[in-house]
């Protein structure tokens, strides 16, 4: 609230130039939905905020089996697509309507954990990101963004426009498990995503979400489970290799004890999910 | 800190205010505009009861620089409060004793507002649902998901009725 | 009572609902006034810490900051609500003076011409602080070489010359000897937050009579204006209290916490101030609900009768005592519940930590009392052998039976409320059970207790 | 994948009043000129009803309608002393003020209604829709808007009462705990399933179902409104609230409502209740306060049941799912 300017570019090169122009002090914000409880409370004090909902980037394109996200796009925009259902599944355990209507997909990247749950199924699905400066653009996989807790690839002088999520067929399964059923942080989100090659998994993606200081994969879970039949044997095996590589941490939500179980517990029921005969969700 | 003049509408009345960078839709209906109807709970999106409904849709006024709504449509309860009598949805809390205190009623009548605009017939998970943003520390909410499934159907009643 | 009544008893419409769903009644900070002032608190990052100095010097040049107020500036700067029914000692600060004793204890109070800048300036305020050693639970805090939160050398309140409040009734000691069995239980709560929907706040407004008045959502008028008289030095009659509808206490308000500093802040500058907590300063700062800590043991015969119970109780005060001696006393003349027991020890302590003050809450002394209680009756119950609908009636206190606090039960329902629990549910209670009634009881009827 | 259900009970008893006494309230009513009644008062509302349930016993005990009660309150410079909105003592207290200072009021009324009807006070009777006739003789009748506006008018009178009630402050003994602390106790017991799922510790409450003794429901729709709105506090004590989750570790205290745990409408239980009336002797019309305890016997209630469904026991609140599982992988090591 001591905020001197308050920027609304209506483009992106807008954007871009008053980045480029009041350097790494200027606040960048969508949604609002991190940022603005900061500074209604005094948190947070920025003298200059640039808003980004009107600069346009808040398009959902279809294209090359690509679906191409504006990084402005809200939640509430995930809900109403059908291109990527465990987009939709991911929107509608976060937050609340009216959240859902302000905060983005592009903010929920930042979004610390145990938030940002949408970056969870984002990871999942083979997402990538495209970052734009000054100097043009760049795209990254979603799992070479995040560098550490709350830091990320993400230069000074870039913004992130767009997610592009691969449109694929496979089934998937997403789970966030909190201690209330809506608008609730995470004990653990698990995101999956199966490809089968006739009756044997080729591949398989299992991301975690409030296990570590940014969505990771379980990588070793995932190698487990090429080859089988997503078996009960395999679905086991895999839900105990999961919590390998996990950084589960204690907050006043669950202690890093309890996300640990969880995470095998949810990986495992996951999973179940999309094994042979269980009529999985989200085809 | 220079001002800036924004203009929105606001429950069909163009409206003029001149703001500091940043002041929040909240603070501008409440401290500029006196309306009040929209609370102040949290201030961090947390509890609902600032909702109100930028072109129809619910949103936290609370996290909503008034910049943003520029030239858009601001609906309130002050709004949808007719001039004489109730909206439904006000009836049939009043009806169900759907509050105690009353500090989260407005929001929870905006919320439920925008969902009967988006779905006439909600179910009873539908309802709940939506309300999942909105907090209400007094009626323990059974009250208010009866007060909006009464309202849906007086709603309905109302409309089969101008339809005959 | 009357047998006809014509209101008394009737679902009649509230008469604030009008205003409740059209969003036209009028809470506290409902108002705003011109040149209204904001008010923000610098308040303690430490748990326990001696204040070495305050340097406002950057905060003073922040545009709009109108002025600092710190505890030299508080006539009588204590705050101690219940000493208008007579508890002491004096021990809190309105703002801190040498001392702070919890994370997030007021000592220096910001007055800005804009919310903002109010923020600002606090942010600016630099604190030197010489950390101390803090303690956190309410066992550690008695044991000998326990850092000391008060300042009189020990962590607990004195009720009339004892660490605790006490109650003795029959001997419990003996009868444990004769009891069949001995159950024993320890009962753990955390603190609670009221969590009103309304934050706590208040706006004081200089009238051009010499009068403030303050617009507060306070549960208890009086009790803040007499308060605030007393802080200021003032008398009462220059305070004009309005209140109204509160939105949502359940006790978070019984606190007098912002009404004083702001009055004194309206005084300073002849301005309205406003003073409304945040949401998170409700949550981390306001009173809680005490954290509990309570040892149950009880002596029972072979046939379900509970002949002895021992009550120790340890309430989790936080920093200063605000109205939790008052919880202990509820507490103990209640710990032994419902039910009539000829033997009773209760010692209920009321201590001190480095936490945020804990004060009134909704069932105040008793709800936590109720959770260990009753989970104890369904100990005893599973002891004894019988189901907890068993063990209840049983021991089910009856008109006339004397309460561990000698006073003669007279308004006993607690059998027949059970057995309209137990029709509701669809539980089918024995004859015995159907036919008992709270009525005094009758050596010649159910073979009485004795 | 496990669920487990159970069933718990729990039942309580609760103190009406501050504890100890000594907690004054008072109340001012004085009639206008159309014959409505101003009741002044400085308690304030907290949401439960308060101004409904007092205009309800004003109304009852001056014999007039509800709708001719104005309840002006929370206000020290009209309003007369009021100790304060807390310890379920309010509709207690402040209604005990009221009934007095109604029958005074009642009193001059009557007076008044005397004078125009030409007959004895004793013979006059209130109808509690705005009329005071003769016993037994319908045909004499006066409306009270008239009689309050020439009390004023024809005989320059005022029609007033003063009430104030104040159960005398209770010293306690500090050997023996002796005390006199309450004005009268109200009473609950509650019946709470559950089910637990043994793999993540969640408990999904299905039903809370109490009987209430509460001396006299008032407003018995208000009354209701407690019962359930407590039941939904009490389950969210027994299973979600805390400002403290490691107690007594200060680690992580929350600050905004996606920290502090609380049940949502997609926690909801069923809630019932059947309250029963046995009038108190000390409060208006028999009335006993019921503000705090509904949040009480649902707590260990719904401990009782997960007890019940799992046989873990947890003594420490607020039982979140963590808890039980630990507690549920005790007893299977204590079990092999």
């Amino acid at each position: 609230m001591t905020v001197k300017s308050y920027f609304l570019p209506r483009s992106l090169p807008e954007a871009l130039r008053l980045l480029q122009l009041h350097g790494p002090e200027l606040l960048v914000m969508a949604g609002g939905t991190v940022a603005m409880p900061l500074i209604n409370e005094g948190i947070s004090l920025p003298e200059a905020v640039m808003g980004l909902r009107l600069a346009g980037l808040d398009r959902l394109d279809r294209t090359d089996g690509t679906l191409r996200i504006g990084a402005t796009a809200t939640l509430t925009q995930m809900l109403d697509q059908d291109a990527v259902p465990m987009l939709r599944e991911a929107a509608r355990n976060t937050a609340s309507w009216s959240i859902r209507n302000m905060g983005t997909v592009g903010g929920n990247l930042f979004t610390p954990p145990p938030g940002g749950d949408v970056a969870v199924a984002l990871l999942a699905l083979d997402a990538s990101v495209t970052l734009a400066g000054a100097r043009g653009e760049r795209v990254l996989p979603l799992g070479d963004f995040f560098t550490g807790f709350m830091t990320n690839e993400l230069a000074a002088d870039e913004l992130l426009v767009e997610i592009q999520v691969p449109i694929r067929s496979e089934p998937t399964a997403y789970m966030k498990f909190g201690r209330k059923h809506a608008n609730t942080p995470a004990v653990v989100t698990v995101a999956v995503r199966i490809e089968w090659h006739e009756d044997r998994v080729a591949d398989a993606r299992i991301a975690l979400g409030a296990v570590g200081p940014y969505p990771i994969r379980a990588r070793q879970a995932e190698r487990l489970l090429v080859g089988t039949g997503l078996d009960a044997d395999a679905i086991a095996a895999a839900a105990v290799a999961a919590t390998q590589g996990c950084e589960p941490f204690t907050d006043g939500i669950a202690t890093d004890w309890y996300r640990r179980k969880m995470v095998s517990l949810f990986v495992g029921r996951a999973l179940e999910q999309l094994a042979p005969g269980a009529g999985a969700e989200g085809r | 800190m220079a001002s800036t003049i924004v203009t929105f509408e606001l429950g069909g009345r163009e409206v003029e205010v001149m703001v500091k960078p940043m002041t929040t839709l909240q603070s501008v209906l409440r401290n500029q505009l006196g309306f009040t109807a929209t609370k102040e709970g949290c201030r961090q999106g947390g509890c609902g009861s600032c909702t109100v409904l930028v072109n129809g849709e619910p949103m936290m006024s609370c996290l909503l620089p008034v910049e943003d709504v520029a030239g858009q449509r601001v609906t309130t309860l002050e709004s949808i409060t007719p001039a004489e009598g109730l909206h439904p949805l006000q009836r049939a809390f009043l009806d169900a004793n759907a509050f105690q205190c009353g500090y989260c009623t407005p929001g929870m009548v905006m919320i439920s507002k925008a969902l009967l605009d988006h779905d006439p017939a909600p179910s009873d998970d539908d309802i709940r649902q939506a309300l999942t943003g909105n907090i209400c520390r007094c009626t323990g909410y059974r009250p208010i998901v009866r007060a909006v499934q009464a309202a849906a159907e007086a709603m309905s009643d109302d409309a089969g009725e101008q339809a005959r | 009572m009357s047998s006809h009544l014509n209101v008394v008893g009737q679902s009649v419409r509230r008469s604030d609902g009008i205003g409740h769903v059209t969003g036209r009644t009028q809470y506290s900070a409902d108002r705003s006034f011109p040149g209204m002032l904001h008010l923000k608190m610098v308040r303690s990052p430490l748990h326990h810490a001696l204040i070495k100095g305050i340097d406002l010097s950057d905060a003073e040049r922040v545009p709009g900051f109108v002025r600092a107020l710190t505890a030299k500036d508080v006539p009588h700067n204590r705050y101690t609500i219940l000493s208008l029914i007579g508890v002491e000692p004096e021990e809190e600060f309105v703002l801190a003076e040498d001392r702070v004793r919890f994370k997030g204890e007021a000592i220096v109070a910001i007055v800005a011409e804009t919310e903002a800048a109010a923020f600002e300036a606090v942010s600016k305020v630099h604190l030197d602080l010489e950390e101390l050693p803090a303690v956190f639970d309410v066992e550690e805090a008695l044991k000998p070489g326990a850092p000391i939160v008060t300042h009189w050398g020990n962590n607990t309140f004195m009720y009339e010359g004892h660490p605790c409040r006490r109650v003795r009734f029959g001997d419990v000691d003996k009868a444990f000897e004769q009891a069949d069995y001995i159950v024993e239980g320890v009962y753990n709560t955390s603190p609670i937050e009221q969590a009103p929907m309304e934050t706590t706040g208040c706006i004081a407004v200089p009238e051009a009579n010499g009068r403030y008045i303050v617009y507060t959502n306070t549960q208890a008028l009086y009790f803040s204006l007499d308060n605030t008289s007393i802080i200021l030095q003032i008398p009462g009659n220059r305070l004009h209290f309005i209140g109204g509808t509160v939105g949502g206490g359940f006790g978070g308000k019984v606190d007098v916490i912002v009404e004083p500093i702001a009055t004194l802040a309206a005084i300073l500058t002849n301005r309205p101030v406003r003073f409304t907590y945040s949401r998170s300063e409700e949550m981390q700062v306001s009173s809680t609900r005490s954290a509990w800590r309570i040892y149950m043991k009880d002596g029972v015969m072979k046939d379900g009768r509970i002949v002895a119970r021992k009550v120790t109780s340890y309430a989790d005060s936080g920093a200063y005592s605000r109205q939790t001696p008052y919880a202990l006393t509820k507490h103990a003349a209640n710990a032994a519940g419902p039910y009539n027991i000829p033997n009773v020890s209760i010692d209920a302590y009321c201590v001190y930590t480095n936490r945020q003050p804990s004060s009134a809450m909704r069932g105040f002394g008793i709800t936590m009392a109720s959770f260990a209680l009753e989970v104890q009756m369904d100990k005893i119950a599973e002891r004894v052998g019988v189901d907890p609908w068993t063990i209840r009636f049983i021991n089910a206190y009856r008109n006339g039976d004397m309460k561990p606090h000698r006073k003669l039960a007279e308004d006993a329902t607690l059998i027949e409320t059970m057995q309209a629990a137990a029709t509701l549910v669809g539980h089918e209670l024995p004859d015995e059970f159907k036919a008992m009634t709270s009525a005094p009881r009758d050596a010649s009827h159910d073979g009485g207790r004795e | 994948m496990a669920r487990l259900r159970g069933t718990g009970i729990a039942a309580v008893n609760y103190p009406t009043g501050m504890n100890l006494g000594g907690d004054p309230s008072q109340a001012l009513i004085h009639a206008t000129t159309s014959g409505s009644f101003v009741v002044s008062l400085s308690a304030t509302d907290l949401g439960q009803g308060l101004r409904t349930a007092i205009g309800q016993i004003a109304a009852e005990t001056l014999g007039v309608e509800y709708d001719q009660i104005v309840i002006d309150t929370a206000d020290t410079d009209t309003g007369p002393h009021d100790m304060g909105t807390y310890a379920s003592r309010a509709t207690h207290r402040v209604g005990n003020a009221v009934i007095a200072a109604a029958t005074e009021a009642r009193g001059d009324l009557l007076n008044v209604a005397a004078l125009e009807l030409d007959a004895a006070v004793d013979d006059l009777e209130l109808d509690g829709h705005g009329n005071v006739t003769v016993k037994g003789a319908p045909a004499r009748t006066a409306k009270l808007a008239d009689v309050a506006a020439n009390a004023q008018f024809k005989y320059g009178r005022m029609i007033a009462g003063r009430g104030s009630f104040m159960k005398p402050k209770s010293p306690v003994d500090p050997e023996t705990g002796a005390m006199d602390p309450d004005s009268t106790e109200a009473h609950a017991c509650t019946v709470a399933e559950v089910e637990v799922d043994t793999e993540t510790g969640e408990v999904a409450v299905l039903s809370i179902r109490s009987a209430y003794e509460v001396g006299r429901q008032v407003n018995p729709a208000l009354v209701q409104g407690q019962i359930v709105g407590g039941a939904w506090m009490g389950m969210s004590h027994a299973l979600y609230e805390t400002t403290a989750p490691y107690y007594p570790a200060v680690d992580h205290s929350p600050k905004d409502f996606s920290e502090y745990l609380m049940p949502g409408t997609l926690e909801m239980p069923e809630i019932e209740c059947v309250v029963l009336e046995v009038p108190s002797s000390n409060g208006p019309y028999g009335v006993k306060g019921i503000g705090e305890m509904t949040a009480n016997s649902p707590i260990p209630a719904i401990i009782n049941a997960i007890y019940h469904a799992t046989g873990v026991r947890i003594d420490d609140l607020p039982v979140t799912p963590e808890k039980i599982l630990l507690g549920l992988e005790a007893k299977h090591r204590g079990l092999s």
